[in-house]
């Protein structure tokens, strides 16, 4: 936990208080316990987001499993994770750092789902969110994550299963994400989550071939901040659960304009390779320092204003 | 962004040449070179397509660099059949090197280990320090750089498993004789493990600072996706080198590793 | 028309004959005939697509209707065009390019398509683009063009109807696109073209409010070619009709890596921003020296082969 | 990308002052300048939050910038009542400038058109240029820079509908007349392209280069949309200052223009 003075960054999500609005981002430094631990303390993340964990251990795609681009970063990890069993320990550690720890869950119906989440929650998990949104594991992401129906069922089935709060996260590659929004919302679902990687390739052309082992990946960074922005403005105009806006955030601007677009919080993945463990920090003090500059005293004032002027 | 990252682009490079090395280890020169000046330690991810990619340490990086490369399993070798002209993709440089300080310097490596200290030994040499090099390998023929090493007239002290050359055994009781006669301000060294945490006491027994050159499966190389963890620090970013203060503090060190779903297992 | 010598980079689109692979993209300087001769005149681009025509005109949305972001370009110009009828003389003026003249045209209905696709095919155009993925012109869109059934018939209607070649210009906001490939396939489309931009949002933080006019644009440019580039791919896996790839070619290794993951042709709309109206040159030639360092003779050799690897 | 384009992203400035400047006409100073030296005729897109976005000319950049603007509708009317500390967004500057060049230099404005002009004019002189400057207005009191103009001592012929001051009638006459007495190098010209479509059948007939600044509908503003078009050329990005050559192989040049929906219609 790191104190900040001057304007007041503080915010809730669905009763989890943050001293400041950054959360990492799943499956960034979200393996292990240290880690998150080590995100929170030198890096002055508000909140941390697992690693998506699974019912069993999985190993992944094979490598390449990422690359940098001009405009991001496009991944296939394939969601490799020890599995829920072996968890525990990690978020037995990271639950030292004071700040929400969040788990990440991915499965394959509504019923593992929740076995997953009460796991989750038994290992000391403050919220849980739901990868609905995987772009390149076969059976685990888009393909639910885009259907209202089996959105709102998933979400229904967890809510009904554990004592915290829930968050779905969603996937870009829809035609109207704010219907998604809206099923996790009639589900019970405390917030929503937007937007995870959208499916991207890239081909080497020396080689003529994919660069990913899993050929296609999901593309996160800088490239996809107008989509996300776009997303969280969508989505705020539809439902009345919390938002936590992600995708390309890299400085307290880019959290800026998701907030205004209608986030309560945001997270942080690529950014983390393109500004250092701190970015937490960074972020969180060009947000204040805007505020200072724009006369703004608390977070409050610039949730969603984008949506009502 | 203002701040400087390792970038993890992928660039297609050509290889130039495939030398043998030593027994079962051979050296690729390839059409590449990094932005920076090279310290030994930093490693590249190396692509070959269709096979895998996996993290090598740079040898050398002058107008050309080279890659050192032990034969152990389908990368490897594939990379030692290519020939002149084949192409291979790489990212990087990433990670944290060696930082020699001192005149006088005790490098020791385990096996290919050898690889990512070459470039520090060539720097110091340059820098008119005192260096000793003690290497640990299966036996005579799997000593690679012997060539390099000898004409730049380095004082090598050798340990091999099967005795075939020099003292038999453990390349450490070379290296407490070696503490016990000589005067080091420093011990760099890469190799197995159980090595270097070995390496680690008896510095610290010795009161001498020591950089070890760590290895974990990696899989970004560049410190966001946590699966070369060891408590908490990212063995590609914050390492592959480390000092003895850090891992004096480290649970994992020559204990534990995280396979490749991250389950903790033993060494 | 320009000549380039060295490697033989001609190629065809269901009949149309290119002398390069480069095109220009639909709604980039496509309103006038002037300036479609100009950008093959000058420009070198092998094929020309003109602005989406609709039944009458129309005056856009209002300004702001374009900005440049860090990784791209945003714009909601809202289909601004003159109506069918007064487009004939700028389809006439474009003819004397010798270089194939794509109609693009958008309506809200299969008849719709069908009546502006034959006026555009009198008024001299060698071939029609349905846009069927507008982000940002309520009930023209991707609210169409995301349904599979309603792409299958607007593309039938329109077949029926005409005489010359009909591709599909596809909307990359879908969980799969290559679904809606198949549609135009199984319409007796004779191309499809992918991708159109992606629903984004720019939001200035000191005015506390979305920049454009419209508040919701299209992306294109340099942060969209990797979603682009993976729709080729996949759409390359479904279908056998020809495919004309588009979004964020700004160099030759851009359209190779289009052309590799299985177009025929490609588009160029944003690259007339950062590299000039002759970038169709450019390219071409870019694509040329990558031929000849890579010992391809044809274009022919190079297409799809990172699909088949 | 190797190739400098005139970027188009969005910035948001402070208006630092909201001055008149003659009847119906304001220069607003704004706490911004362009990155390079400023050609007269560059113009920017101004945002109006809420309201609109339109292209208006720079005339002036030093430590700040000065927009010079004419109310004649909503957006124009609105910056009008613009106070200090106010934002407006700024996307620029775009377009291809003025360039004078000879000794003995004849400038043309046409009302407001005097503001694109200014940047030249203030050049032309610190060059040690002759100047002249014919001003068309709809009466004395329209006549902008006024001040600024004599306290450079610029030789000002003035024409005014009204007949307010100096001739009564179009300015294009009074051109007639100084052309038959100088002997002028080039003539520089912003005003209603009617009149600046006279004007280049003067300079024709007398065989003296002229450059005239255009007015369209702009959208864009980064020669990509095609709402400026004349004859194939986006006067945002070739232009808006043409010479006369250029000018002469246009069809649409002082005959007609596209509206909003890209439809031709006259002036
Ligand atoms: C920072 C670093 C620098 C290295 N430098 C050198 C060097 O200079 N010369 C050299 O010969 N070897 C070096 N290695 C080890 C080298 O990466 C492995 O030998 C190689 O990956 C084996 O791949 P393979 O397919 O041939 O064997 P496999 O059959 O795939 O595996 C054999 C062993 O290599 C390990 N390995 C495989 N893939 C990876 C990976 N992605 N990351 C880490 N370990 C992996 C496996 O865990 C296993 O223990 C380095 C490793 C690291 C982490
Ligand atoms: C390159 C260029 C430089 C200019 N420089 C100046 C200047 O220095 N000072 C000045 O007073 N005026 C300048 N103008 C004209 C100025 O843009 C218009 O007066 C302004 O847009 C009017 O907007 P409005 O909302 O006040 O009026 P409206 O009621 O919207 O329109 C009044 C007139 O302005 C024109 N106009 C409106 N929007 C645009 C637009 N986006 N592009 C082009 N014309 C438009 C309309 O076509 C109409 O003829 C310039 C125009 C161009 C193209
Ligand atoms: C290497 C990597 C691994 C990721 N793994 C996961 C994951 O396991 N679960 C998940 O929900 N999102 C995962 N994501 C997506 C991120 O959480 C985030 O939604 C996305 O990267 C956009 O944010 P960013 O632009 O800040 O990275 C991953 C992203 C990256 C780059
Ligand atoms: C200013 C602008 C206007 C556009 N207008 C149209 C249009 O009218 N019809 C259409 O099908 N696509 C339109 N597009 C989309 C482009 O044709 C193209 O699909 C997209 O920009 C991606 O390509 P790019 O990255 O090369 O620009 C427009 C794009 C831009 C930037
Ligand atoms: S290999 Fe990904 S963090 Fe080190
Ligand atoms: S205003 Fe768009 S091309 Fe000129």
């Amino acid at each position: 936990m790191i104190t900040l003075d001057n304007m007041n960054i503080e915010t809730s999500i669905a009763g989890l208080k943050m001293e400041n609005p950054t959360m990492l981002a799943s499956g960034i430094l979200g393996q292990t316990g240290r880690s998150l631990l080590r995100v929170a303390k030198e890096g002055g993340a508000g909140a941390l987001v697992t690693k998506s964990i699974g019912l069993e251990a999985r190993t992944g795609h094979g490598n390449p499993g990422i690359l940098e681009l001009d405009t991001g970063l496009l991944n296939a990890m394939g969601l490799p994770n020890p599995g829920i069993d072996d968890f525990e320990e990690e978020v037995q550690i990271a639950r030292r750092s004071n700040v929400p720890i969040i788990g990440s869950i991915f499965a394959s119906s509504p019923d593992d789902f929740a076995n997953l989440a009460s796991r989750m929650a038994g290992h000391g998990a403050d919220a849980i969110e739901l990868n609905l949104s995987c772009p390149h594991a076969q059976g685990y992401g888009v393909e639910m994550g885009s259907d209202p129906i089996i959105v709102e069922s998933i979400v229904k089935t967890v809510v009904e299963a554990i004592q915290i709060p829930v968050f779905a996260k969603l996937s870009p590659m829809v035609p109207d994400i704010a219907s998604i929004a809206l099923a996790v919302e009639k589900g019970g679902g405390h917030g929503v989550v937007a937007i995870n990687t959208m499916r991207g390739m890239s081909i080497e052309p020396e080689m003529g071939m994919p660069v990913l082992s899993n050929k296609i990946g999901g593309l996160s960074g800088p490239a996809i901040k107008p989509v996300g922005v776009r997303a969280v403005y969508e989505i705020a105009q539809k439902v009345k659960i919390p938002i936590i806006g992600v995708g390309g955030i890299n400085t307290g601007r880019d959290a800026i304009e998701y907030i205004m677009a209608g986030a309560n919080a945001v997270q942080i993945g690529s950014g983390v390779h393109y500004r250092g463990i701190d970015i937490f920090k960074k972020v969180s003090q060009e947000i204040q320092d805007f505020m200072q500059k724009n006369n703004y005293s608390q977070l409050d004032e610039m949730i969603g204003i984008a949506g009502v002027k | 962004m203002g701040h400087h990252h390792q970038n993890a682009k992928m660039h297609a490079v050509t290889i130039l040449a495939n030398r043998p090395e030593a027994a079962n280890i051979f050296t690729l020169e390839i059409d590449w070179i990094p932005r920076d000046k090279l310290l030994g330690g930093q490693f590249v991810m190396i692509w070959i397509p269709g096979v895998d990619e996996i993290p090598m340490s740079l040898s050398s990086a002058n107008t050309t660099s080279t890659l050192t490369i032990q034969k152990v399993g389908e990368a490897s070798e594939t990379l030692g059949r290519m020939k002149p002209g084949d192409k291979i993709g790489i990212k990087g440089p990433f990670g944290k090197g060696f930082e020699p300080t001192g005149q006088n310097l005790l490098f020791i490596a385990g096996g290919v280990g050898i690889a990512p200290l070459m470039p520090a030994i060539v720097t110091a040499q340059e820098q008119g320090k005192e260096i000793t090099l003690a290497i640990g390998a299966a036996s005579g023929d799997a000593i690679a750089f012997r060539d390099k090493l000898t004409s730049m007239g380095i004082d090598i002290r050798i340990a091999t498993d099967d005795g075939s050359e020099g003292h038999k055994g453990f390349v450490t009781t070379l290296v407490e004789e070696l503490l016990a006669g000589g005067n080091y301000d420093q011990i760099l060294t890469c190799g197995p493990e159980i090595m270097m945490a070995k390496l680690l006491e008896l510095a610290n027994l010795n009161k001498i600072p020591i950089q070890c050159s760590l290895e974990r499966y990696m899989k970004c190389g560049m410190g966001i996706c946590g699966s070369c963890d060891i408590d908490g620090l990212q063995v590609c970013k914050d390492g592959p080198v480390f000092d003895g203060q850090t891992l004096a503090g480290l649970e994992d060190f020559g204990k534990s590793k995280r396979d490749r779903s991250g389950k903790k297992i033993g060494f």
